[in-house]
C-alpha cells in the first residue's frame, strides 16, 4: 500500500475529492496547512504596516491506496487540482507497511475501502 | 403620533429604556452561557435562551401577566385573568394605581423579567437537553412556577407582599427561583457523560465577556428601572448596582487568587454577576456602602458555591445555583439587615437601621419558600417530562453535541468552502 | 451647558436614546451579516455596513435630510435644500412644527434610518462586490433611491404622504426599500461562483446570535423611538416589537421543524428579524393581538420565501429580500387590516377595524411603488457601475475571499506569532 | 418606591441611560482591545479592562469622586474628603449647585469617566505586563493622575476650569491623558520581544468590530450625557459625535487607500474612534459642519500618527496614543478655534467666532499640562513598580502568552473534549 | 522505527491515549483533521436549504515507536478506537529511518520515550 | 527522496523557517498540532476547578527534500528549534517514493524547489 499526500489549493478540494471519487476512491482525510513555497504570501495591513504573510493557506489531502492505484490516484489529483499558477502544490507517495480499519480489524488492502477493477 | 394619554415623560423614557436593557440581556446570556460551553454545545444553549425569548413573551402577553398581576383570586396565590392580553395604556393593575408610567410599559418591563429567568435555568442543564423536551418545560414551568411566584412577590397582592418581604428587582422571583429550578433540573437530568472527569471548560471566554458585559450594561435597566421612574431611588439602584458589581468582581478574584493562586477572566465575570444578583433584592432600598459589602461577599462566597456541586455530585453544568441562588439568598437575606427607610420611603428597614428582626424573618421566609417551591416543582415537572415525552438526549446525540444532533447546526464552519489562493 | 431650547426632556431623553439604539443596530447588522457569510468574506460585509455609516451620515447631514423633509419642490417628490447643514435646535421642518424635540434630534434619528436601510442591501451582493465599487453604489444609491422614498412617505408634503398611507417606522422606506434594492443588486452581479451548488454556511453562527440580539435590542429604538415622544403609542410600539419579534421566531421555527425536521439557530435569529420587520409599519398603529399575528405570518412566510431564490436563480446571498422584502411588504399590506385609531388617534382604521378599503388600497399602492422603484433604479445604478468603474471582483479575487483581496485583511489569524510553551 | 427628591425625570433618564452607556464602553474597549490581540493574549488584556471596572469604581465612591470634585483645598488642586462614600441625593457639589440630576446620578456618570480612562491605558502596555502589578498601578494611578486631572479641569473650582479651559466630555480629562500615560507605560516597560520584525495582527477582527460597534454606541452616553440633561446642547453633542465618528472613519480610509492601497476594516474602526476621541472636548460646543471637519482631521492626523511608534521606537502596542493622545490633542486645541456659543451659551467663543486667542491659547496650555502631567507622573509610577513588585513578565511568560501565564486560561479551548460522531 | 498513522472518533481520543499510556507509549502528536469516508456526514440545515456535509471531523493520531512495538501500539488503538460503527477509522504504519529529540540531539528508538521491557 | 517531520514549539517556527530558508530550503508545509509526551500541559481554572491539559500547542513542519540534503536539513532544524528545554519535540525522517509539483508535473527531485549545491 501507498499513502498519497497533496498538498492543494484550498479552493480545489471539491473538485479533487470529486475526480477521486469518480475513479473509486472511497476515503479520505483532509486537513489544513499553512504552505510556504515560491508563491508568495499576500499583504497584509494592520494601522498603516504592510505585512507579508509567508505562509499560505492550503489543504493536505491523505489517501491511502492499494500499490495498484498509486499511477491513476496521482494523475487524477494532477488533473483536478491544477490551476497552472504558481503555489499549486505537491504530491508526494510514501511507502505504508500495513493498515488497519479500526471497525473491523481487517488489514492490509481490505482496510481501504477503493472500489475493485479501477 | 398624537398621545393617548398622559404619562410623565421622563419616566416613560426610562422604564422603556429600561425593559430594552432587560431584553438585551437574554441574548447576553446567551453569548455567556455559549462562551462558557464546549464548540459542540454552543448553539443548544443559545437557541434555548432564544426560544425562552419566543415562548415566554408570548405566555405573558397573553395570559402569564394576568396571572402575575391580575386581581388576586383568594390568598395572594394567583390572579385572574382579567389581564389577559395586557390591556392598554389605561388598564389599570391591582394594587399598582400608583404607577408613574404606563401600566403597559410596565407589563412589558415585567416580560422581559419573566423571559430572563426562564433562559437562566436552562443553564443548569446544558449540554444535554433535547430541545423538544426543554421547549414543553419551559412553558409549563412559566405557568407553574415562575408566574405564581411573581405573584406571591411582586404582586402587591400576593401572599408574601403582604407578609412585607422586600425584594427590589427580583431577588426571590428571578435569582432564588432560577437558581433552584436549575438545581432541580440538573439533579433529574443527571450528570453529562464524562462529568466531572473529562475537562469542560469554556470554548471561547472572550465570547462568555462579551455576554457579561451585555448582562452588566443589562442589570442597570433590570435594577434601577424597577424604580417604575426616573427619580432619586432609580439613582440609588443605579449605583448600587455598580459598585455590587465590582466588589463582587474582586470578591470572586480574591478567593481564586488564594485558592488557585490565580485569577481568572471568567473569574471575574461570574464574580460580577454574582455581584448584580446579590444586589437585585437590594438595589432600591440600601445605601451605597452596604452595597459594596454585599457585592463582595457574594463574590467570595459564591465563588465557593460553585465548587459545592463537585462535593455533592449535582452537575449544575453552569453554575446557575451557585451563582444566582446562593447569590440570591445572600442578597434576599441580608436586606433584612440593611434595608432603609432614608434610601426608600417605600422600603423598610433592617436590623442594623433600627427595624428589628421583622423583616430580617420575613425576607427569611421569602427565600426558603421560593427555593423550596421552585426547586420541587421543577424538579417534578423535569421527572413528568423525561417520563413522557423524554427530556435527555441520547448517549450519542450527546457525544457529538447538541447543535448537530438537536439542530442540525455547526457553531463555526471553516471547512471546504473556504477558498484562498 | 446652559439650555438653548426647552423641549421636553422626557421626549428627548427618549428620542435619542432611540436614535443611538438604531445606530447599534448598524455594527450589530455587521455582526449578523459577518456571522453568516464564510470565514474569508467576514471582513468584506462588515466593512461595506461600516463604510454605510461613515457614508450616509455625512450625505444626509450635508443635504440628504434637507432632500427628505425639506420644504417639498412640487408633486410630493423631493425636498428643497433649504435645511441643508440640518439646521439647529430652532429649525422648522416643513410639516413637523408640531414635534415634541428638536429638529436636530428628529434628524439625527432619521440619519440612522438611512445608514442601516443602506448597510442592509450589503446583503444582496455579499461576497462578490468590489469595495470601491460599493462605495459609489451607496452613495448614488442614498441619493437617488433612498432619499426620495423617505420624502414620499416619511415628510407629511410626500406624495404618498398625501394618500395617507401609514408608515410607522419604515416598512416601506425601510424593509421593502432595502429588501428590493438587494434583489436587483443581486441581479445585476448575478450568482456567486459555486452557487447553489456549494454549501454557503454561516462561518460563526455566534457571532450571527450576538449581530440578531443587538438588532433585537436596537429595533425598541427603531419602532419606538418612531413614536418621536415618550407617549402611549411608544408604549404600543415597543410592546409590539417585542411581540412580533418572538412570534416571528416561533413561526420560523415551526416551518423549519415541518419541513426538516430540525429547529435551527440561525431559523429562531431570523425569525425573530422578520417578525421586526413585518412590525416596522405597524408598531404604533395596531394592538396587542394583530401584532402576535402579523410576527407569526411573517415568520411563517419569510422562512418560506427565502426558498424563493433557489427556485428563480437569483442569488440574494443573505436574503435581504426574503426576509426584509417580504417582510415588509406583509406588515405594510397588512396595516390595511389592522391599523385601529384605539391605538393611535393620529393613524387610521384598517379593513377590520371599520376603515373600509381606503387604507388598504393606499397601503398596497405604496408597497407596489416602493418595490419597484427600489428595483429598478438600484440595477440601473448597479449596471451603469458594474460597465463603468466594475461593481465585481474577479473569479480570483472572489476566490480567495474579499478580506485578503478588497482589504489585505483576514478575519482571523492564529498564524505564527501564536506562541506557547 | 417613592420620590425622595425631585429631580427632572427626564433629564435624570437620560443621565442614568448615558452613565449605563459609558459602563458599556469598557466591555467594548475590552473586546476591541482583546480582538486586536495575539490569541495568546486575549484574556490578559480583557481582563485588565474587567478588573479597571471593579477597582476604580470602588475607589471612586470611596473617596475618588470627593477628591475630584469634593470643596477645593486650595489652589484647584485637589478636592478634599467631604464627598467620600459619594454622600446622597441631596448632597451639593461645590460649584454644581446647578445639576439637573441628583448628584449622586452625576457621580455615577463621572465614575464610568474614570473607568474607562484607565482601561484605555491598558492598551499602551498590552502583551507584556504582569497581572498583580498593573493592578497596583492601576489603583495608584487612578489616585495620582485620574483624580487630579479631573479636578483641574471637570470641578468648576479647579486650577484649569478657571482659566476657563473648555472640555464638553474629557479630551483632556480622558483622551490626552490616557494616550500619554499610555505612552509612559510603554516606554517604562520597553517593546514586546520580537516587535516591530514580527507581525503581531489582530486574532479576530471581527471581535474588535463588535467592540468598536459598542464603543461608538456608548459615545453617546458620553458625550450627549455630559450634557447633564436631555437638552438641546445634549442634541448638539450627540449629533455631533455621530458626525465626527463617521468623518473620522472616512479620514483614517483615505490615508490608508493612499498609503498602502487598501481601505481596512481595522482601519475603519480606528477612524471613527479616532473622530470620536477628537471630537470628545468640542461635542457640546461647536456647529455640525466644524465636528465633520475635525472628525475628518482626526482621521487622517490619527491614521498618520499611529506610524510614529515605528519612527521614535516606542511599543505603543494597541495605538493609545496615537489615537486618543492625538485625537485628544486635535480636539482639545481645535475647540480653541471653532468654539461657538451659539451652539452653547455656557461655552465661549472660539478664534473663528470671534473669540479672539484667549481661549485658544487657555485649549492648549490644559492639552500641554495634561500630557505631560500623565506622561511624566505615570511613568514614575510605572518605574517605581518595576523596580520594587515588577511590571514586566518574564521573557518565558511573554512567549506564553499572558493568558497562560497569568491567568491559566485559554482564551479558546477547541481541544480533545469535542466530540463528533 | 514505525510511525503509527491512527484516524479516530474525536471523543475516542481520551482513551485511546490513556490505552496508549498504560502500555508505556510516551509520547504522541495529535491533530483535528477531516475524513471522508463511508460514514456519511451529517445534514446541515440553514435557512430552509438542507446540506449533507461530506467531511466529518476526526482526529489524527501519530506515534513514532520502535519496530518491536508495532503490533502492540496497533492493537491498542485498535482496541481503544472501536465504537463498532461505521467511521471509527483506519490505522496505517510507515518505516521511519530516523527520529531525533531535538532538545537533546539523541537519534533513534533514544529519541523515543517509550518504556523499556513493554 | 525524503520527508522530513518536525514537531516544533510554536515561538520556534519563525526561526525553523529562517534557517531552512539560509540552507536554500525553497519550501515547506505547517500545521498546528497538540502534542503530548514528558512536556506537561499546563494548569488551566476554571470556576474554581483547576484542569491540567494534557495536550501542548506544537506546529508540525513537514518537508520534502533529495536525499542528499537529509544531514543538513535535519542538523539546522536541531539547531534552530532547540531550546534546552522539555517540549523541544522531536524530528523522524521517511523515505519518498515520488515526488510531483502539480503545477508543471514534474517528478521527482525537480519537484522539488531546492536551491542546487547546497
Ligand atoms: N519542499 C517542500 N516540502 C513540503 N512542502 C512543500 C515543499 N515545497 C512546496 N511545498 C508545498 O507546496 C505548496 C506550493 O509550493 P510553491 O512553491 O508555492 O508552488 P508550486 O508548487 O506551484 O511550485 C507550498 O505552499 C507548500 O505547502
Ligand atoms: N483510503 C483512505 N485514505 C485515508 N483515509 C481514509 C481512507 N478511508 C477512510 N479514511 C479515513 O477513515 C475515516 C473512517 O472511514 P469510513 O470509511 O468512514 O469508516 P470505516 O473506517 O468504519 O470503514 C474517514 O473519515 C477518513 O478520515
Ligand atoms: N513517540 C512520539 N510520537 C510522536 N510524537 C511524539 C512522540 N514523543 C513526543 N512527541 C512529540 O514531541 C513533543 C515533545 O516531546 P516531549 O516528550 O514533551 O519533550 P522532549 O522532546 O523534549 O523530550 C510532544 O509534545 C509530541 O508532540
Amino acid at each position: 500500500m501507498k499513502l498519497i499526500s497533496a498538498i492543494v489549493k484550498p479552493h480545489k478540494l471539491d473538485s479533487v475529492k470529486d475526480a477521486l471519487q469518480a475513479i473509486g476512491v472511497r476515503g479520505m482525510t483532509v486537513s489544513q496547512v499553512q504552505g510556504f513555497g515560491r508563491q508568495r504570501g499576500h499583504t497584509e495591513v494592520y494601522r498603516g504596516a504592510e505585512y507579508t504573510i509567508d505562509f499560505v493557506p492550503k489543504i493536505k489531502v491523505e489517501i491511502l491506496i492499494a500499490d495498484d492505484s498509486e499511477t491513476l490516484v496521482v494523475n487524477t489529483i494532477l488533473e483536478s487540482a491544477s490551476s497552472g499558477s504558481i503555489g499549486d502544490g505537491k504530491i508526494w507517495v510514501t511507502p505504508v507497511e500495513d493498515a488497519v480499519r479500526i471497525r473491523t480489524g481487517e488489514r492490509g488492502n481490505d482496510a481501504i475501502d477503493q472500489e475493485q477493477g479501477r | 403620533m398624537t398621545l393617548l394619554t398622559h404619562f410623565n415623560t421622563g419616566d416613560t423614557a426610562w422604564v422603556l429604556a429600561s425593559a430594552a436593557l432587560v431584553l438585551f440581556m437574554t441574548p447576553g446570556l446567551a453569548l455567556f452561557y455559549g462562551g462558557l460551553s464546549r464548540s459542540k454545545n454552543v448553539l443548544g444553549i443559545m437557541m434555548q435562551c432564544m426560544f425562552c425569548i419566543g415562548a415566554v413573551s408570548i405566555i405573558w402577553a397573553v395570559f402569564g401577566f394576568s396571572l402575575a398581576f391580575g386581581k388576586d383570586v383568594g390568598g395572594g396565590i394567583i390572579g385572574n385573568l382579567g389581564l389577559a392580553g395586557m390591556g392598554s395604556n389605561h388598564t389599570l393593575i391591582p394594587g399598582l394605581s400608583h404607577l408613574a408610567v404606563s401600566p403597559l410599559a410596565f407589563g412589558v418591563f415585567q416580560m422581559m423579567f419573566a423571559v430572563i429567568t426562564a433562559a437562566l435555568i436552562a443553564g443548569g442543564g446544558a449540554d444535554r437537553m433535547k430541545f423538544a423536551g426543554f421547549c414543553v418545560l419551559i412553558v409549563v414551568w412559566t405557568v407553574l412556577v415562575y408566574v405564581p411566584i411573581a405573584h406571591w412577590v411582586f404582586s402587591p397582592n400576593g401572599w408574601l407582599a403582604h407578609q412585607g418581604v422586600l425584594d427590589f428587582a427580583g431577588g426571590t422571583v428571578v435569582e432564588i427561583n432560577s437558581g433552584f429550578s436549575a438545581l432541580g433540573l440538573a439533579i433529574v437530568l443527571g450528570k453529562r457523560h464524562g462529568w466531572p472527569r473529562e475537562a469542560m471548560v469554556p470554548h471561547s471566554v472572550p465570547i462568555a465577556v462579551a455576554g457579561a458585559g451585555i448582562l452588566w450594561f443589562g442589570w442597570f435597566g433590570f435594577n434601577a428601572g424597577s424604580a417604575g421612574a426616573a427619580n432619586g431611588v432609580a439613582v440609588h439602584a443605579f449605583l448600587n448596582t455598580q459598585l455590587a458589581a465590582c466588589a463582587g468582581l474582586i470578591g470572586w478574584l480574591i478567593i481564586e487568587k488564594v485558592t488557585t493562586s490565580y485569577a481568572t477572566t471568567v473569574g471575574a465575570i461570574s464574580g460580577a454577576v454574582a455581584g448584580m444578583v446579590a444586589i437585585t433584592p437590594c438595589a432600591g432600598f440600601i445605601g451605597t456602602m452596604p452595597s459594596i459589602l454585599i457585592g463582595l461577599l457574594a463574590g467570595l462566597i459564591c465563588a465557593s458555591a460553585v465548587k459545592l456541586k463537585f462535593k455533592f455530585g449535582y452537575d449544575d453544568s453552569l453554575d446557575v445555583l451557585g451563582v444566582h441562588g446562593v447569590g440570591g439568598l445572600i442578597g434576599t437575606i441580608l436586606l433584612g439587615l440593611f434595608a432603609s427607610v432614608a434610601v426608600n420611603h417605600g422600603g423598610a428597614n433592617g436590623l442594623f437601621y433600627g427595624g428589628g428582626l421583622h423583616l430580617l424573618g420575613v425576607q427569611v421566609l421569602a427565600a426558603l419558600v421560593t427555593a423550596v417551591y421552585a426547586l420541587v416543582v421543577t424538579a417534578a415537572i423535569a421527572k413528568l417530562l423525561d417520563k413522557t415525552i423524554g427530556l435527555r438526549v441520547s448517549p450519542d446525540d450527546e457525544n457529538i453535541g447538541l447543535d448537530s444532533s438537536q439542530h442540525a447546526e455547526n457553531a463555526y464552519s471553516i471547512g471546504s468552502s473556504q477558498g484562498h489562493r
